[in-house]
């Protein structure tokens, strides 16, 4: 590759990553409060649809992003209701939240534009270049010539850093994670917690969502969140649960991703079956790697009623 | 006697087919230290846990200073100034010292913690390892770190359920003067103790709970160890408990038992919290192992166990030892298993349970009962999940199985802690018993008393090394300076 | 664990989980509505196409169950190690290809001896897809949550690729591998239906595992890690690294098989996309089933009958496929809601019966 | 129900709602309802389990027609029409013939070889890409025709290639086309369904950035999706080819041999975008429109991938 065609690969890297790092991100102070929203993909593509029919309704591609993640934070809240508040099984209650989400986003996307759908097109969330930024040599266009919600994404990742490791609130969103028992008991609402964490995921679910549908692609199909709500909590692992690190994560996964295009179209005469897994291999690599043992938080996915 | 802060009334709870409680009373006043008694299983925990606004009551009543009130969480119990030092460590495993008493303290900011936190240490005497991650603490530093989180927060009503069971001679006395001083401050301090002698020293007034109910409540000037026995265990039993066995029925002076038959052997064993130690135990003895929390012994209970295989040294000991671990709900027990199957993880390994590849239940259920009943493990069957026990039962359920796996040598850490007097005696009877029978013992233990009266040979452990007692130096006085010795590692 | 639901608690939780189930149900029936469908004949063609008939029965709802059958089954074993594996869709995948590359490979032999052949390549290449997770997992400490997922993708890959390449049928035209023969296939486990008889070798798995955590001196080290590897080493005596080797292998194993039986019980190629996330609904499967054998059959039985009743749906009601996974959502939703009702049923004291 | 109607049945292996592939289909079965009164189904289906369940329930309740819409649906087909033999398949891009079940082979290579001349007149950077969805025979059959109608026009034309593995992935696409402009390509040519629209996205926003550059549109006429970066469509008048199809049946004649739906009957084409029209050289126009006529007098062989089985006369 040439210095053009390197800028051009992480341009691309860190757009294929920011879907991910806006969702891990989310998630990761979900699974932080102890709970597993493997539903994300429903959250993600309820986003998309949602930010698609914001951006039509409200003609602009800002309140969309806001649309996605009211959509998002919705199926968000439906996994909460089941999983917290009913105490239902987290899995379980995922996978029913992303078939009903993938469900539910392909019926109404019928009920708006007709059974055989139509040709969409969305208004865009154009990039935009930060003056100085982005013309650092190589990396600036990658990182600072990207849609807002990319500075979002970088934005969060501090803040979200900062809050749970650096307040109060951080400390009891960690501490119900671990041990919700000695949370409760120290007067923590346990509860109250995984259910705010939850709706925090769901909405930076729903704008990865959002930005995939205008940001992205400029439309919306059904199914095209492709797998990328599973991908997000690998990457939450890869990231060890610190925002910080999830977001490196996640723009590593979109390089890997990135790569294989590349590789492809500079011609490598490999079956192209063999690019797709590559990104999923390297990061198993990445992580048998990753020296050190991270470990999930202790209570994540065990359901928590306060015993009275 | 002024209205009290507290007020509880006719306290009833069910647990599935266990009553818990059934109508439990108890007053607390500003100003007293209030000892609660009961056997094992009697309610205790659960009672405090009512008032801790952890457990809601079936039927009852509820005052605080006078005023009828339902607690809704523990949170609503903080807010009306009642603080619960909890038998079951509620920490944080993950998070630091610190942090976990920034936890305590919520809403304030983490610099404002701080000062609290150094102001409280400097008052309370009571130090810790702020920066340490609770798992990497010993049971000492997190019990201390229990009792500061809760006095943080300035409570009215302080209740402690079993504290003392896991510090030395010397931090009991400091936490009894502590509680003294903030009872004079005003506050009503509520305590739970198996050791009649601790109670008596600190306590102004008494209670004790026999079966869900509240069965004496008296003056600490009006009681008699004998009596207070009797309410605890119904009258029977009661005599040799509090006067004979208990006190000085334990000590021999000739252990009848041949002194050449080492059983196991440590050489040179170096590892984690361990330096060179070289230890033989030999058949017939009983080897007390001193020290404070954190200085070794539990590495070394686990390498004379089997249980960690030393990376430096040699280690001889018997294939199978008998093993009371120190954390009972996680390497003794495993809570989600019913007593059967947890009995089962020990002694399914032994030849005359079969060697086949299915599991001899009926045997083993047969067994289950057998300790069950021996051991008076206060449970509706043997098909009672473990974790449902209270504390002291579920040691017992421990030191029944450990016991019935006939090995020639038993590691035991601090196998009486929680146990009620009548067990607590039982068990000291047993330990004698069987070293007497030949067995090979080594006690580990912070209680001290318990260590000097069963012991042939003291060691103690200070910072990983073994430092032996000798004869004429085995008082509490010349094992806690040894002892002392190795403090700083953990303050 | 619900065990310490005091009786006032149990009744609320009951009263919850039922709310739930006809909130759920309720939604499911006002969105048709909405959508223009007709709830009631929704509802009707799904039970008529699930358990209309006998026929229905056997030949769609129980084929329809197989693979999360044997998928459930594995997710329950690991589960029950305290293993998470999620990489029941990959281990399936590899299953498919190692059973129908010998299928493929030794066509000469007779079905006595090829089809057990297959059935092993499958479990074989099911636990070999277990084992990458299993090492990082026990030589490096790294969780198998993530490593699962990330096989799963690499397997369908793998897959993708064989039918594009290794293993594409002779003509090297469509993604797909030659048809095996016949003596690689499956019989008829009811004659004159679809169902083969891995339906009934998931049930033979079943009984095993059924008896091996009752029985059995493994089954009880199976437990006894799963619910807490530290009692077990300490207490038990029992080493945690083995006994998760043993069962996240069989887990593969068994994960395999799932994939070897649909392809020789039922498609009889290799084709990309075999599986539609069964090895993702086998963990739902597993968990509803409460992680005991029997209850998985239960529960894979009525997912294989949800997935064929939403088929019937789409073709008897007009329902299209998008709506149709809605229902099916709503549907698992309120057997959550039920599973509450249950749970809080059990925990509240009933006399002798408690607790 | 009058004797006359008859129940026709579809199967797709994705969306219908992807106003593409599967669109058409289904735009097709209600084309049946509405001009033959057939009364008519639909079925969505994910694995091959579920295909032969779905013919064996359309073919035992009743159903006389079914149109599987894609070749992964071929295997059921044969395997459901032995046991159904009053039953007819038809199996869009299937590759297997029997006495009931037939291949309905859509020609749209001669669409997208004239989709080829056309990019090969608009390149200037001599670099031309193709983004694929799943490396399925029908669909590299479009690539290697495009390919041969680039050259035909300027054998120097380099051609790239990637497939993404999904028909719907819609970043994956994106992102395949971009590393496609990166290699200098400037007209990209796509066989995908939903994901189509980002590879029209990628090149928009190439051209927002100052390039020159064009897509080409695939499978229907997306001209209108994206008129700004459009240069013309090779389109599948799906609907029309199961009208067709069906009209056949209706005779008799369906059965034993392949159709075959092409230029000549105006199923297969290739349309210009009329708003970017006037960029295009007359001579470019003139040559496509000469090449569409020998096409449709079978005058030129397209080169094809070919998959039929027994399969080698041509059309
Ligand atoms: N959550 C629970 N579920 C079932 N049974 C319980 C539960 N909590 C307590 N019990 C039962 O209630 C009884 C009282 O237990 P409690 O813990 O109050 O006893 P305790 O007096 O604190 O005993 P110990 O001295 O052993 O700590 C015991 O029989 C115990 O098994
Ligand atoms: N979910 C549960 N189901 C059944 N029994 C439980 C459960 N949780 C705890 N227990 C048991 O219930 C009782 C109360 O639990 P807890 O953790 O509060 O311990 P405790 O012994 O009562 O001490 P503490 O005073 O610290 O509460 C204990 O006997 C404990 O073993
Ligand atoms: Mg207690
Ligand atoms: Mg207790």
């Amino acid at each position: 590759m040439n210095q053009i065609e390197l800028t051009l690969f992480l341009e691309s890297a860190v757009r294929l990553g920011i879907p991910l790092a806006l969702a891990a991100i989310g998630e990761t102070i979900t699974e932080r409060s102890g709970v597993i929203n493997i539903g994300l993909e429903g959250s993600i593509i309820a986003g998309a649809l949602g930010g698609a029919l914001g951006a039509l309704a409200f003609e602009g591609a800002g309140l969309g992003v806001l649309s996605g993640a009211m959509a998002g934070l919705l199926v968000g809240l439906v996994f909460a209701v089941f999983a917290i508040g009913l105490g239902a099984d987290q899995i379980i209650t995922g996978t029913a939240v992303t078939i009903g989400g993938l469900g539910m986003t392909g019926a109404i996307y019928q009920a708006r534009f007709g059974a055989t759908g139509t040709e969409l097109s969305l208004p865009t969330l154009a990039p935009v270049a930060i003056p100085v930024l982005s013309e650092i040599p190589l990396v600036g266009s990658a990182l600072f010539a990207q849609a807002p919600t990319a500075y979002f994404a970088y934005l969060m990742a501090p803040i979200a850093w900062y809050v749970l490791f650096k307040t109060a609130w951080g400390l009891e969103l960690r501490a119900t994670g671990e041990a919700p028992a000695a949370a409760e008991a120290a007067g923590v609402r346990v509860r109250l917690v995984r259910f705010m964490a939850t709706l925090f995921g769901g909405a930076m679910a729903g704008i990865a969502g959002a930005h995939l549908a205008l940001a992205h692609a400029g439309t919306f199909a059904e199914n095209m969140s492709a797998g990328k709500g599973f991908i997000a909590i690998a990457v939450v692992v890869l990231g060890r649960w610190n925002p910080l690190l999830v977001l490196f994560a996640a723009l590593f996964f979109g390089a890997a991703s990135a790569l294989q295009f590349f590789l492809q179209a500079l011609g490598f005469d490999l079956a192209y079956q063999i690019f797709l897994a590559f990104p999923y291999v390297l990061t198993l690599a990445a992580l048998a790697g990753w020296v050190g043992k991270s470990r999930a938080p202790a209570a994540l996915a065990l359901p928590w009623e306060p015993h009275r | 006697m002024s209205d009290p802060l507290v007020r509880l009334r006719g306290v009833q709870r069910r647990f599935g087919r266990v009553q818990a409680l059934a109508g439990a009373e108890l007053d607390l006043h500003a100003g007293e230290v209030h000892g609660v008694l009961g056997a094992n299983g009697a309610g205790k925990s659960t009672l405090f846990n009512v008032l801790g606004g952890l457990l809601a009551p079936d039927a009852g009543s509820l005052e605080i200073e006078g005023v009828q009130t339902a607690l809704g969480s523990p949170r609503d119990a903080w807010s009306r100034g009642i603080g619960l030092v909890h038998q079951h460590f509620t920490l944080v495993p993950a998070l630091s010292v610190r942090e976990n008493l920034a936890l305590g303290l919520r809403g304030r900011s983490l610099t404002e913690v701080g000062g609290v936190v150094e102001a409280t240490m400097e008052r309370t005497g009571l130090r810790v390892p702020l920066e340490a991650t609770v798992s990497a603490i010993g049971v000492g530093d997190r019990q201390r770190t229990e009792i500061l989180k809760t006095l943080l927060r300035d409570p009215k009503v302080l209740v402690l359920d079993e504290p003392t069971a896991v510090l030395t001679p010397e931090e009991v006395d400091g936490l009894f003067d502590l509680l003294r001083e903030l009872a004079g401050e005003g506050r009503a301090v509520a305590l739970v103790a198996h050791k009649l002698d601790e109670v008596l020293a600190v306590s102004d007034r008494l209670t004790v709970l026999r079966a869900g109910r509240t069965v004496l409540t008296t003056e600490r000037a009006g009681a008699s160890e004998r009596a207070l026995v009797a309410a605890m265990v119904g009258s029977g039993v009661a005599d040799e408990i509090a006067l004979g066995v208990h006190r000085t029925g334990m000590k021999r002076d000739a252990p009848a038992r041949d002194p050449s038959a080492v059983v196991g052997r440590l050489t040179g064993v170096t590892g984690e919290r361990l330096t060179n130690a070289t230890l033989e135990v030999r058949a017939g003895e009983v080897l007390g192992v001193a020290g404070v929390e954190g200085n070794g012994q539990h590495e070394l209970a686990l390498v004379l166990a089997g249980r960690v295989r030393p990376a430096v040294g040699v280690a001889q000991v018997p294939d199978e030892v008998a093993f009371v671990p120190q954390d009972r709900r996680t390497e003794g027990l495993v809570p989600d298993f019913d007593l059967t199957e947890n009995i089962a993880l020990a002694l399914s390994r032994l030849d005359r349970f079969g060697a086949g590849p299915l599991m001899p239940w009926d045997a083993l259920e047969e067994e289950a009962e057998r300790i069950r009943t021996r051991f008076d493990v206060t449970a509706p069957s043997v098909a009672t999940l473990a974790g449902a026990l209270s504390g002291g039962n579920q040691q017992r359920v421990i030191i029944g199985r450990e016991l019935a796996l006939g090995a020639q040598m038993l590691v035991a850490e601090n196998p009486t802690r929680g146990l009620d007097v009548a067990a607590a005696a039982y068990v000291h009877g047993e330990l004698v018993r069987l070293a007497a029978a030949g067995l090979a013992i080594v006690l580990v233990s912070t209680d001290l008393d318990e260590i000097l009266e069963l012991s042939d040979r003291v060691v103690v452990m200070t910072r990983g090394r073994i430092v032996v007692v000798p004869g004429n130096e085995r008082t509490r006085e010349g094992v806690g300076a040894l002892m002392l010795a190795g403090r700083s590692q953990t303050g | 664990m619900s065990a310490g639901i005091a009786p006032a608690r149990a009744r609320e939780a009951a009263l919850l989980g039922l709310g739930a189930v006809t909130l759920t149900l309720g939604a499911g029936a006002v969105l048709l509505l909405l959508g223009g469908y007709d709830p009631v004949a929704a509802g009707a063609s799904m039970l008529r196409g699930s358990i209309g008939s006998w026929n229905t029965f056997v030949s769609i709802t129980l084929v329809r169950s197989v693979p999360l059958l044997f998928a459930g089954l594995a997710v329950a074993l690991a589960f029950r190690a305290g293993v998470w594996n999620i990489g029941a869709e990959g281990q399936l995948y590899a299953g498919a290809v190692g059973g129908v590359w010998v299928a493929l490979t030794f066509t000469g032999l007779p079905s006595l001896l090829l089809l057990p052949a297959v059935l092993l390549a499958s479990c074989l290449a099911g636990g070999l897809w277990a084992l990458v997770p299993t090492l990082m997992r026990l030589r490096l400490g790294i969780g198998e949550v993530i490593t699962t997922i990330l096989m799963n993708f690499v397997g369908i890959y793998m897959a993708a690729w064989m039918v594009h390449g290794p293993l594409q049928e002779q003509r090297g035209v469509f993604p797909q591998t030659d048809r095996i023969v016949e003596a690689a296939r499956l019989p008829a486990l009811i004659p004159g239906t679809r169902l083969h008889i891995g339906f009934g070798l998931a049930l033979v798995i079943a009984a095993v595992l059924a008896v091996m955590f009752r029985r059995t001196r493994l089954g009880f080290q199976i437990r006894a890690v799963g619910a807490s590897p530290q009692a077990a080493a300490v207490a038990g005596r029992i080493d945690p690294a083995r006994v998760i080797f043993i069962s996240f292998l069989a887990s593969g194993a068994i994960a395999g098989l799932a994939g070897g039986a649909e392809v020789s019980g039922l498609t009889y190629a290799l084709y990309e996309d075999l599986s539609d996330g069964w090895g993702y609904t086998a963990i739902a499967v597993a968990l509803l089933g409460g992680l005991r054998p029997g209850g998985v059959v239960v529960t894979a039985i009525f997912f294989g009958a949800l997935q064929a009743g939403a088929g019937a749906m789409q073709r008897d009601a007009g329902i299209p496929a998008a709506w149709v996974d809605v229902v099916e959502a709503l549907v698992i939703l309120a057997v959550l809601g039920l599973d509450r009702v249950r749970a809080a049923r059990a925990a509240a004291p009933t006399g002798e019966g408690g607790a | 129900e009058t004797e006359s109607t008859f129940r026709a049945a579809l199967l797709t292996s994705g969306p219908v709602s992807d106003a593409g592939w599967y669109a058409g289909a289904y735009d097709g079965l209600l084309l049946l309802e509405d001009s033959l009164g057939a009364s008519v189904s639909h079925q969505q289906t994910a694995t091959p389990a579920e295909f032969d369940e779905a013919f064996i329930a359309y073919a035992s309740s009743g159903y006389d027609i079914i149109f599987a819409h894609g070749n992964e649906y071929q295997d059921a087909a044969i395997r459901a029409g032995e046991q159904f033999p009053d039953v007819t398949i038809v199996v869009s891009g299937g590759g297997r013939v029997s006495a009931n079940v037939v291949p309905l082979i859509f020609r749209l290579e001669e669409g997208s070889y004239l989709a080829g001349m056309a990019a090969a007149y608009m390149t200037a950077s001599k670099v031309v890409g193709m983004v694929g969805g799943v490396a399925i025979p029908p669909a590299q059959g479009t690539f290697v025709a495009f390919e041969s109608g680039v050259h035909v026009v300027d054998p120097e034309i380099e051609l790239l290639e990637v497939f993404t593995g999904d028909w719907n992935d819609v970043a994956a696409a994106k992102e395949a086309t971009v590393a496609q402009l990166s290699r200098g390509a400037d007209v990209i040519i796509h066989n995908l369904d939903a994901a189509s629209f980002a590879v029209f996205q990628a090149v928009r926003e190439a051209v927002d950035g100052g390039d020159v550059a064009y897509a080409v549109g695939m499978n229907s006429d997306q001209n209108a999706v994206a008129p700004d970066v459009i240069l013309g469509s090779a389109v599948i008048r799906i609907a029309d080819a199961f009208l067709t199809t069906a009209r056949l049946w209706q005779d008799g004649r369906v059965g034993g041999a392949p159709i075959y739906a092409n230029t000549e009957q105006e199923v297969i084409d290739f349309v210009f975008n009329p708003v970017l029209l006037d960029r295009v050289p007359a001579e470019a126009v003139d040559h496509i429109t000469r090449t569409k006529q020998a096409i449709r007098a079978g005058e030129i062989d397209i080169p094809r991938v070919i998959f039929v089985e027994g399969e080698g006369e041509g059309r």
